[in-house]
Order: C-alpha cells, then structure tokens, then sequence
C-alpha cells in the first residue's frame, strides 16, 4: 500500500441522543442539513478540499445508513484508487472482540487500518460539527512547530468558557495546560475537538492509554492530559471562522437559521469550498402562481403552492395551498397539506402533516420542552392527521403524541 | 428489465432551426428544464428500461456533450462491460468527417454495432424529448414478430418548420402501410418520435446494403422505401413528446414544464431524469423575492420578481429585476432594476441594471453566451 | 432507494482455521488464488456476470484487509450509484449489538440492509469456493419453479456424500428431504451452500429462527430443515461446471494445481465470463537468458532468472538463478533465493527465501503433517535464511520453525 | 507534492517517423513494453508527482487514446475537481481543425490554461518516454527563478532521423545560452526531453503574442528566438530516457527493456507506471515451452520457443513456433512451427501455420493491426 502523508479519521459513533428524535434510525452524522447536506458532508467535504484523500469513519450505531450513504465516495471526490473513505465499526480481532469505549479507544481499534497507509500524521475530526476549514493549513502550523500533537482552537465567550475543553497556552501557541469544561476558564481558546497527532506518536500514546484500565479512552479527558504530562510538544491552532457543534435540537436549529441571515454567517455558495453530498436524482423546484416564498433555501423537488417565510426547505418537500411555513426546516421529503400553519418546527424525513394543522402555533403549559425550548419537533416518518394541533415546544416522537 | 436491447444515439441532425443556441453545442447538448441537456431524456429512459450498453454517434461540435456526460456515472454507464461509448467520426487523411446522413454514421459505427453483444438495437436521434420505459415497446416488437417498430405519438399540428417529420399510418394492427416525411399536407396525426427497434442483424444488414448503394439516409433511403417489404410497425406512446423543431417549440416545450401534468410527466419519480451533478447549494431567496408559476434550479439566488419562467443553475435576479416568461441559463445575471421578458439568455448571459429587454411569444429574443447587455 | 430484484449476500465471516497460517491476518476469502486472484473473486466476479449489482460481504474476522480489497468495488464493476458491495460487520442496533451467530443469524442482522433495497429474491453465498456460475440460470430457474426457496446442487462420487448436505428430490427436482452430513446418502446431489429465496419468505423464517433459543441459527442446520418441514416449495439446482471448496490447505492446492492440466479442469481465460480482482502495478512479466519455465502460469511483476516447472507464481515473485521450483505455488511478492530447490511447497505472501534452501526435498518422520499430507507451507512474512532444509509436509509458522 | 503544477501534454506530434504503428493511432497510444502505451509513462510520472490535473491536446486520430484512458481512473485522475481534461480540436465553420504548430495547439486552449488554478504548468509532449518524478526538477526551478526549466538528458548519439532534436548549451549554473533545433552536427549532448515547467502566466504570454505575430510553433518560433530574453535553464535528467525518433528507435528501447537495469529504471516500483487494466489472466507456459531474455505480459499462452523478445497481452505462441528478437503486440498469434525474427507485429496480427518471416536488426518488418500472414 502506498504511504500517505496523512489519514483522517471520523469519529461518527454518536448515538445522539441528544438529538432525539432525528436519529432514531440515523447516526447522528447522517442527520440533514442546510437544504442539501447531512452533517457528515462538512468534515468529509473538508477533507476533500484539504486534498486528504484517505478517510477512516468510525462508527459502532446503525452503520447502514451510513454506509449506503457514503457509499464509494464519490460524491465527495473520496473514491481514489489508492485510499478512499471507509466506514470502521469495530470487528474481531484474534479471538475476541470489543465495542469502542471511547474516543481514543475507537481509533486504537483501528490502528491496523491506519498502519495500511503508514501515514506521517493523523487528523482526528468529530462528525457534529458545522465549520468549512482547510485542514491543509493547519498540517502546514502542525510541521512548523514540529509538534508531537496540533489542537484546532476557537475563541469563544468567555463565560461560556466553561462548556469547552479549553487550552492554556504561551505566545508561542504551545500548550501549557488542558482543561475540560473548567469551573474558572484561564482562557477563551476552546478545543474543536479537531486533532493533528505524529503518528508514531499517537500509536504510542494509544498503546499507554490502552493498557491504563482506569482510563475512559478519551482524546480529551486522558489521551491528551497524558501527553501534555509528558511534556510533548503540543500546540493551539486557532481557528476563526464559523464553526457550531450541532449535537442538540437547539443548536441544530440556530445553525440551519444561521444560513438565512443576510450575508450568512456560514456561506455555502463558495466555489474555491465546495461542500459535497449525495445529491437526489430530482427536478429543479416549482413555486406555482400562488406561491410566495423569501427569505428561505428551497432546493431541488419542493414544490411550493403555500407561503414560506424565513424558512429551510430539503429535497422534495411539498408545500400545499393556503399553508404559511415561518421560521422552520422541512427535512427531506416531508409533504405538508393545504391551510396548514407551521411556525418555529422541524418536521422530520418523510412525514406527512394534513390538511388545516396548526403546529407550533399555540401555546401549551403541559409541555416538556427541555429538549427543544421553544422549537417543535415532529419525529422522521409520522404522519398528521387533518386539522391536529400540536403546541409550541412539543416533540412528538410516536403516534400517540399528536393530539 | 431490457438486457437483450443496446442504444444508438444520433446526434448528428441538423441543428440549424434552433439558432443561436446551438452554434457551438449539439441539439443533445441543448440545455433543457432549468438543469438538464436534451441528450438526459433519451438517455434516461435508455437507462431507465435496463438498457447499459449505449453507443452515441457524433459529429462536431461534440465537446460540451463530451464534457457533459463525462464518463457516464450519473447514468451508471462507467461500467467495465457495455456502458457508454462515444463514436466521433473517424478522421483520416481519406475521410473528413462529415457524415453524408444517417446511414452513413451508422455505417462508420459498424464495428461497435458488431461489438455490442446485444439482439437488439434501439436507434433514436436527439432532438426529441420525452421520458420513456421502452419495456412496452420492445414487448410489442417481439410479440408483432415487427421487422422494425416505431415509436409514434399523435401530434395533430404541423410544425411550421419541422425536423424530419415522418408520419405513419397504421392498420388496425398498428402495422405500418405508408410513410411520409415532411408532408406537405398532414396525412396523418401518427408522427414518428425518432425511435426505431429492430434485430441488430438487420440493421447492419440494412447499412451495409444501403452503403453499397450509396444510400445514405435511414429515413428516407432505406425506412420509406421499404415500407412494403419490410415488416414495420408503430408503437403509440402517449406520454408528453417535446419535438424541438423550432426555436419557438424549443420556447413553448420548456413553458409547458409549468404545467403541472406535463412536468409530472417528464420528472416521472418512478423513472428519474438523470443529469451532471454540479453540487450547487439550495436556492436562496432574498427577503424582496417573489417568484410565481416557475421552476427554479439550485444555485440561483433571487431578490427580484420571476414569473412564469425557467431558471437555470446559478442564476442571480438582484432586488428590483423582473424576468417574466422567460428562460434564464446557467450562471446568467439580472441586476437592478432591469426587465427582461420573452427573453433565451444563454449560460453565463449578464443583463446590466436599469436595462429593458422584450421579445414576443413567437419571437422570443435569445441572448447568446457570454454576451452582456 | 430503487428497489432491486436480487441482492446477493455473501458470507465471508469464517476465520478459516483449516487454511491455517495462511490466514493468520487475512480473512479466508482473502486467500490469493490461481495466480491473479483471492477466493472472493469468484463469488463477486460471478455476481458482476450474473448482472447482479448489488452484493453484502458479511464478515466479522478482520474486515479492514476485506475492506481495502473490495474498496469501491470498481475492479469487480459493482461501482454503481445504487447498489454496489459493502462489507457489513455486526453492529449496535438500538442499545445492545451483538456478533454473528451463525450464517442465517449474520443475514438476519443484516435484515435493514436487504430492507433498503427491498428485494424480490436473495442469494446467499459462501466466500470459500471456486466455481463459474451464472446465477441469472439459476433465478430463471427459481422462478420458473414458483419456487420459495432454490439450492444449488452439485453431484458428487456417492462415496463421498456423507461430507455433504445431500438434498433428496422428485423428478421435478423439488426437494423432499435435505440431510446434513448422512451416514447413507440416498443420493449424490450435495449442497454447494448457494441458495436463492423469496425475499419475503426468507424475512419470514429468519425471525422464527431468531425466537428459536435451541437454533444454532445456520442455513443448512435450521433454516433450510424447517422450511422443508413447513412444505415449502424448495428445489434442487443442478450445477454440472467446476466447483471446489477450497476450505483446507490440500483443496487450496489441488485447486491451484487443477488451473495446470491441458486443458485446465477450471479455464480461465474466458472472455465471455471475466474473473475480476484488483490488479497490482506491476510491468509484464520477465524470464532471463538462463529461465526455464514450462506448465506453469507466471504473472506481472514476476522474475525469473531460475527453473519454474509445474507451478503457479503470484505477483512480483522473484525466483532467483539455480533454483528449481516444482509443483509448488508461489504467493504475491515471495522471493526464493539462488540454488534453492522447492517442491510441493507453498510459500506465503511476502516470505523471503534464501539460498542453497530444500524446501520439501527430506524427508522427516517426526512431521506432523495432519494438516497438509505432503505439502510443505511456509506462512506469509517469514523468513527463511540460506541454507535452510524444510523436509516434506512440515508447516513454518513461525522463526521457531526453520531448522 | 507538487500541488501547484498542472501538466499540459501535447499529443499532436507530426508521427511519419513510426511509420505502420501510427496509421491510426497518435504516438501517444502506441504500445510499448508489453502493456503500455507511450502516453503511460508521461502520465504516470506527472501523477507520481503529485500532479492531479492535466490536460490532453489531441489533434486527430485520438480515438483509440481516448478509449485507453477512458475517464482517467487507472491514473486516479477521474476527479471532481480537476483530473484529467482531453482537450480536442474545436471544429467549427472557420476551423478546419488543424492545428499549424504547438503553440497554435496552446493557443486553442487557452481555455482551459487560465481555468487551471495552479500556478506552474508543466508542458510536455509525448513521443519521450521515461520515468521520472518531476520534485526535484520543479524545486530546480522554484531555486534558479529561472523563467522556463527545460528537462534535458545526455544524449551522445544524434538519430538518423530526429523529430524535434532539440539541443541545449549550459553554462555551470546550468543557464542556458544556446539552443538548436535538429542541428546538422551534434552542437552539445544535451538533450531536451520535451518538457517545460514554467509560470501559467508566462506560458500564456507567450503564447497569445506569438500568435498575434502569426507565430505558431513553441520551439522554433519562441524558446530558440528568446533564448538571450528569457531566462532559461536546463534541468539535468540521468534516468533511462526513450525518444522514439523512428521505427528502429522504437524497436531498440523495446529491446533495451530486456536488460535488467532500463527496466528496473522505466519501471521504478516506488513510482509505477500506470495503464488500462484488462483483467487478463496469467501467463499460461505449455510443457513445450522455451522461454528465455524475454517480457511476457499476462494473458499470453507459449507453447514454443521465444528469445529476446516482447510479448504483449493475449499473444498465442504454438507449439513448434519460434519467435526471436520481436515485438508482438496484443492477441497477435504465431501458429505452429513457424518463425518469427526481427519483426513488429500489430495488434490482433495472425502469423498462420509454417510459416516464416524475417526482419533485420535495422529494419525491423511491420506487419500491420489484424493482418494475417
């Protein structure tokens, strides 16, 4: 096998539960985004551009999905002769087998996989993250310092300091110490959860954390640590463009929003950063004549007769006449009937909501809405009858919730 | 499921009738339908039908076809046996190039017809748009015993500048007793869709024959007179057929996808039209946007007025701009304030801010690439 | 997703313990074969002229080596933008995942896949034999028969049965009984482990299976038993082309030696069913001044400066000048040194040997030769130094093996 | 890595010297060594070096080149962005076709060179065959500041009948001085290799005004006439390098390949050299067959006598024939007991049965694709 310069592997295991009901048949990486994407398609699209052609994805929750929609790669310009991307649940090895403990764990697992390509170095990414960045420059930071191990940081508000793993470093960028979530935050340069390690070295430490058996095989909590004990070089690279961790509803929410402000926060229409997914065989979208639609990303297959305001619609969404869509996102392939109104909801893959619904609009104390806030949510695959109303804030995951 | 069929695509025809735009493309490299090219539909439907052996003659001006289909993965033709085999005329210090008609393309494609391992072929040209299943069709050419099947659609008007309209008229049998092309008169509303089924055998037989003859169009030199001796049936298909025999039916025929049922038809979910894959964003429109009765394709950002009209990908509509009944191509720009109505802009087309610019429904003004007004 | 009419799921889990030191980090059908070629490119090669494009490797045994071969699948033209080869290991569905119990069990966790495509028919195969089989035959037949379920059958010397699951059927070659392993057969019409069921039917029998505590969840053991005694219309198919399981080191080799009679027993070169595999980079090729070579098949990347008789050389072997090699099988990138005699002998994948070696030349009586009978294997990576004598039968394993 | 290059091959070049080999090919897709065609070892040395995006100048007959490098895959250049580009002659109405030169050629793909994101192109043609990674020569160049690198090789022989012998004379920094185009007598052993790195920019310059000036040729009409004006350096290659001037040129650096060291060079395994894959099966040796100082590529079935020679994939050798210091190319046959010396035969070329044909060390026989002797 040919020697690669770097490999890159995805930590994609996330059951997401925190993401609830969007991914109770998807892992957490394959769950839409932006009109057209899943959020898997920014690491991979950033490998792509990064020109890092080698990418592992490791992953132990519900891999078929995963699998069908990576498929060979091509979509993303990953399917090489030599490299590709390939999904990596955990396997037997010897006589015995075991699923990833954790972070670190999942990557010692596939040390095998990595000693195909004999990589230089080795990117470590997570699969919950929104952010277009050129992994390339920061390699290039990464063989300047002659580090043993490169941390992607963001500044971010100071008193939310104590949500991140944050780094303390020098005026050189070299990291003198590693806090995870810290009650009093020494500084605002928080972890990307984006890694660059030597690869000699990274197996080595692997190995260490490995034989620990107080260790939870965690990049942030021990592998890391460890490193930083040991005096390695480690360093900060700072990052300063957009970047979100999508990992809850809410956050999912405001980044889908974040595309319609005007300039986007995020701009996705970049031609020198593509982003790439598998794309649906469908036709350009139809508004029809009583159509008003502004403010919104509509993408290939809607169909619009209602009104879409401030709005994100995904392939194939059907809007009906009568119907006013504010402030949401219409995942794939959902059809919402005639005089309906939905306002501040995500309505999951393919589900159906009738005719004269209202959901979203009135107001409930009964409601649990410590998932969602004040957003609704309405599950993949349901189905709503006519004339339902379902308040602001509930998450209707299950037949019986749609009152 | 079609394996015992292979595809012949001619996209040779004449191109003259749709003007500007076809000055530096091929009829089958004729964008279509806010993202596609002429040349999807056929190869579509091929693909569609089962059919992954499919040879595509062409003459010149057959890069931004070639560029197009690259090497055919979106129709899962890149296939290591059969799948997509461009046939460009085979330039020798003897031969120019230029094909003398029909008949003589196949003939310089004999070798690939003798290759393909498939009993029949499926011979179509590329000016006709339509989004078919063959398996009926081929069902019926071998429960006939057909010689060849056409397939045909009732078209009652007469184009007023058709291409190669061949008319059929068929006995109760649909079997085939009289052809006609470009009449005069309309002797029938049964009008050929350009595309024939037949045993490979005769094909080549029919070529070859044909060559020696020196015979050089299918249609007319070798399809009208045999129609006594050979066995030639019509298979009536009645889906929507876009004939692209004028400018103005290039026009109409892309305003007709604004019909409900007419683009149902064509953007069938059951048998996708498949195309180049550009990996543009969702469409995004701006908070001055209002766009009614059009089809807009990804990549386009609007902040303007769109009404019964086509968007290509990547066209930008600033605020104040109004395009009305209109086809807007790739990339194409309207800024401020400007007016465009009846108006073919072709790909990369700017209209400049405060501009006016009118056709008439049976004029509809074309804009050619690159230009900026 | 397109629905499909067939979906091949092949079987690919064994850790093939009988193939001994040639899979100690190779899955089984991994194993090289016949000069260019692993086991599964039989399988897959019959699938892609079988026009059957989309096909699940199920293995749990080391899949990253499985993984890079199959890569996209281009090499086998199951590339397709629906459909293609995935390799599918055992995964976390809901909260628990556990691993393949047996070859209907791998099949029904693997239920969501099929679920996708939502098949009319599914072929189950195994990834240990070597044969060229049109498949497409075979569905014809299954539909012609109104069959629920179709197994590929094979006649076989009848004093040879009672190794096989023998199937008894009528004249119409609807199968009445199927008995694994008989002391008396009653006929000679063995299994070769390749079935075709309604797709319905299977899902059907697969979750029965799955309730049954006392099942070992195996095709040929439960699943295909029970059909029968449900009277479901099951029949025979008859497969009269080369078959061999290639499942121990002897039918490894009397496979390979079977590619040399005149005419070979398996041919090959068969422009109208290609056996595809990914092919290394290798030039054509090279016999010096001083080589002799005859019925033998020598591949790219080859050279030999030395006497080849009766063999069948791998990729980038390199037999160097007075070494004679008979009746032996060279795996990829093996090198024998100068003035070395092999005989009957097969030396794994990037072994090295050296000089003035006898490799299956003594005789020794203390040989344990349970697994080979006379022929002498040496395992992949090793390194045998000058001068070494190898007697007859004896397997190296390990640098504690050579005298 | 070498990411900001891209590779820019001309495969236009005037092809008499090889006489029966290029009646329908381009030199560039004429077999070589075994399993190659020419065009392999250019291109697999850009992709070797890191180079993802090239574009291919073909003029006419480059059918069979594009059938061999279909959509760039076994060169991993089948990409979504960049990858490889063919970039044919644009037949129009005021376009014959014909390029008149090299930088006409260039001139007609402008195009494409200023789409090229990279910042150097490396320009080549591709009757020279080697194998090299082009790193070093680039950092070379990167060093010197030099405005054109040209690789060169020592080349102490001048050939009976040189295409395109272009000599370098270099000063100790390796500055270029002095250039000649087939000189009468060997001016210097310095040799171009006909490859040329240097800024897009400048490349584009170039060639715009000498097609302003009605210049048309990038040796003749712009590196020698500006060799005081530019800055030019030669990069000093000392690999195995193949310049197939004539048929006896070709003959001879086939043969060389039987010698250890050249093949070992041209097909250096820490930079292979890349082709079309054919899934073909092993070598099949018979009990019969003598085998000796000889390449055989797979496929191939020997029941005979070969020496000295080059066997492409799927040659049958009978039991009883001889082949002796020859090129047989792909599913060529030499049936029983007859002999073959100091001959080239064509692809699917048949020697039939007792039959003898021979050549002589410099005057090779060429028995042309398919015939039958």
């Amino acid at each position: 096998m040919k020697r690669k310069k770097i490999v890159a592997m995805l930590l994609a295991g996330g059951q997401g539960s925190r993401l609830g009901v969007l991914t109770s048949t998807t892992a957490k990486p394959a769950v839409p985004f932006g009109g057209k994407y899943r959020i898997i398609d920014f690491p991979l699209s950033n490998c792509s551009n990064s020109e890092i052609d080698t990418v592992g994805v490791m992953t132990q929750y519900e891999p078929l999905a995963l699998n069908s929609y990576l498929g060979n790669g091509q979509p993303w310009d990953l399917d090489r002769n030599s490299g590709g991307v390939f999904v990596l649940p955990p396997y037997i090895s010897g006589d015995h087998g075991k699923w990833y403990s954790g972070t670190a764990n999942a990557v010692y697992q596939n040390l095998k996989f990595l000693e195909q390509y004999n990589p230089e170095y080795v990117l470590i990414l997570s699969g919950d993250h929104i952010y277009k960045m050129d992994y390339s420059l920061m390699l290039k930071f990464h063989e300047e310092k002659q580090a043993d191990a490169t941390v992607a940081v963001i500044r971010v508000p100071i008193n939310e300091a104590n949500r991140f793993g944050i780094m303390n470093t020098d005026d050189n960028s070299r990291i003198l110490q590693f806090e995870e979530k810290p009650k009093a935050p020494k500084s605002d340069l928080a972890s990307m959860g984006v890694y660059i390690f030597n690869y000699k070295k990274l197996k080595a430490y692997l190995n260490i954390d490995a034989e620990d058996k107080d260790s939870e095989n965690d990049f942030g909590k021990n592998v890391i640590p460890l490193m930083l004990k040991n005096s390695c070089r480690m360093f900060a690279f700072s990052f300063d463009g957009y970047w979100k961790d999508v990992g809850t509803i809410k956050s999912l929410y405001d980044a889908n929003m974040d595309l319609l402000t005007n300039p986007p926060k995020l701009q996705l229409n970049d031609i020198t950063w593509r982003i790439y997914g598998r794309n649906p065989i469908l036709p350009p979208h139809y508004a029809s004549g009583d159509a008003e639609i502004s403010h919104s990303l509509v993408t290939e297959g809607c169909e619009v007769y209602g009104t879409v305001k401030h709005s994100v619609l995904f392939a194939g969404v059907k809007v009906e006449k009568g119907t006013v869509i504010e402030d949401s996102i219409l995942m794939p392939y959902s059809v919402i009937g005639a005089d309906t109104q939905i306002k501040k909801a995500i309505v999951g893959e393919n589900t159906v909501v009738g005719c004269n619904c209202l959901i979203g609009v009135e107001v409930s104390d009964s409601i649990d809405n410590s998932l969602t806030g004040d957003i609704t949510l309405i599950a993949n695959d349901m189905n709503v009858s006519n004339r339902a109303s379902i308040p602001k804030g509930k998450v209707v995951r299950k037949k019986e919730d749609i009152v | 499921m079609s394996k015992d069929v292979f595809g012949l695509i001619y996209t040779g025809e004449s191109n003259a009738q749709l003007r500007e735009l076809t000055l530096s493309r091929s009829i089958a490299a004729v964008p279509f339908g806010g993202r596609y090219r002429c040349i999807d539909f056929i190869l579509s439907s091929m693909v569609n039908s089962g059919i992954h052996n499919v040879g595509l003659i062409t003459q010149k001006n057959y890069h931004s076809l070639i560029d197009h289909l690259g090497s055919g993965k979106e129709w899962d033709l890149n296939r290591k046996r059969d799948g997509l085999f461009i046939l460009p005329p085979f330039v020798t210090k003897d031969n120019t190039g230029i094909y003398k008609g029909t008949a003589d393309a196949l003939n310089s494609c004999l070798g690939y017809i003798r290759r393909s391992k498939q009993r029949y072929v499926l011979l179509t040209g590329s000016h006709t748009i339509y989004n078919n299943v063959y398996d009926d069709m081929i069902a019926q050419h071998r429960e006939t015993g057909a010689d060849i099947t056409i397939m045909y659609s009732i078209a009652s008007s007469v184009s007023d500048n058709p291409y190669d309209d061949l008319r059929l008229k068929t006995d109760a049998s649909e079997r085939i007793y009289n052809l006609a092309i470009n009449p005069q008169n309309q002797v029938s509303e049964k009008r050929s869709c350009d595309a024939f089924i037949m045993e490979k055998s005769l094909l080549v037989d029919l070529v070859v024959d044909a060559n020696s003859h020196a015979l050089y169009d299918f249609i007319r030199d070798i399809l009208i007179k045999k129609t006594s001796t050979l066995k030639l049936y019509g298979y009536r298909y009645d889906g929507y057929v876009a004939r692209l025999d004028s400018l103005n039916d290039y026009f109409a025929h892309n305003m007709a996808l604004l019909q409900d049922n007419v683009r149902k038809d064509l953007f069938n979910s059951l048998h996708p039209i498949y195309t180049k894959v550009k990996d543009e964003v969702s469409a995004r429109y701006g908070e001055n946007a209002s766009v009614s009765n059009s089809m807009i394709a990804d990549g386009c950002e609007i902040d303007g007025v769109v009404q019964d009209s086509i968007l290509f990908r990547g066209v930008q509509v600033k605020k104040g701009a109004v395009i009305k009944n209109s086809i807007i191509m790739q990339a194409s720009q309207v800024h401020e304030n400007s007016n465009v109505e009846y108006a073919i802009l072709d790909k990369g087309a700017i209209i400049k801010g405060e501009r006016s610019l009118r056709g008439f429904e049976n004029f509809p003004i074309v804009l050619r690439k690159n230009s900026v007004v």
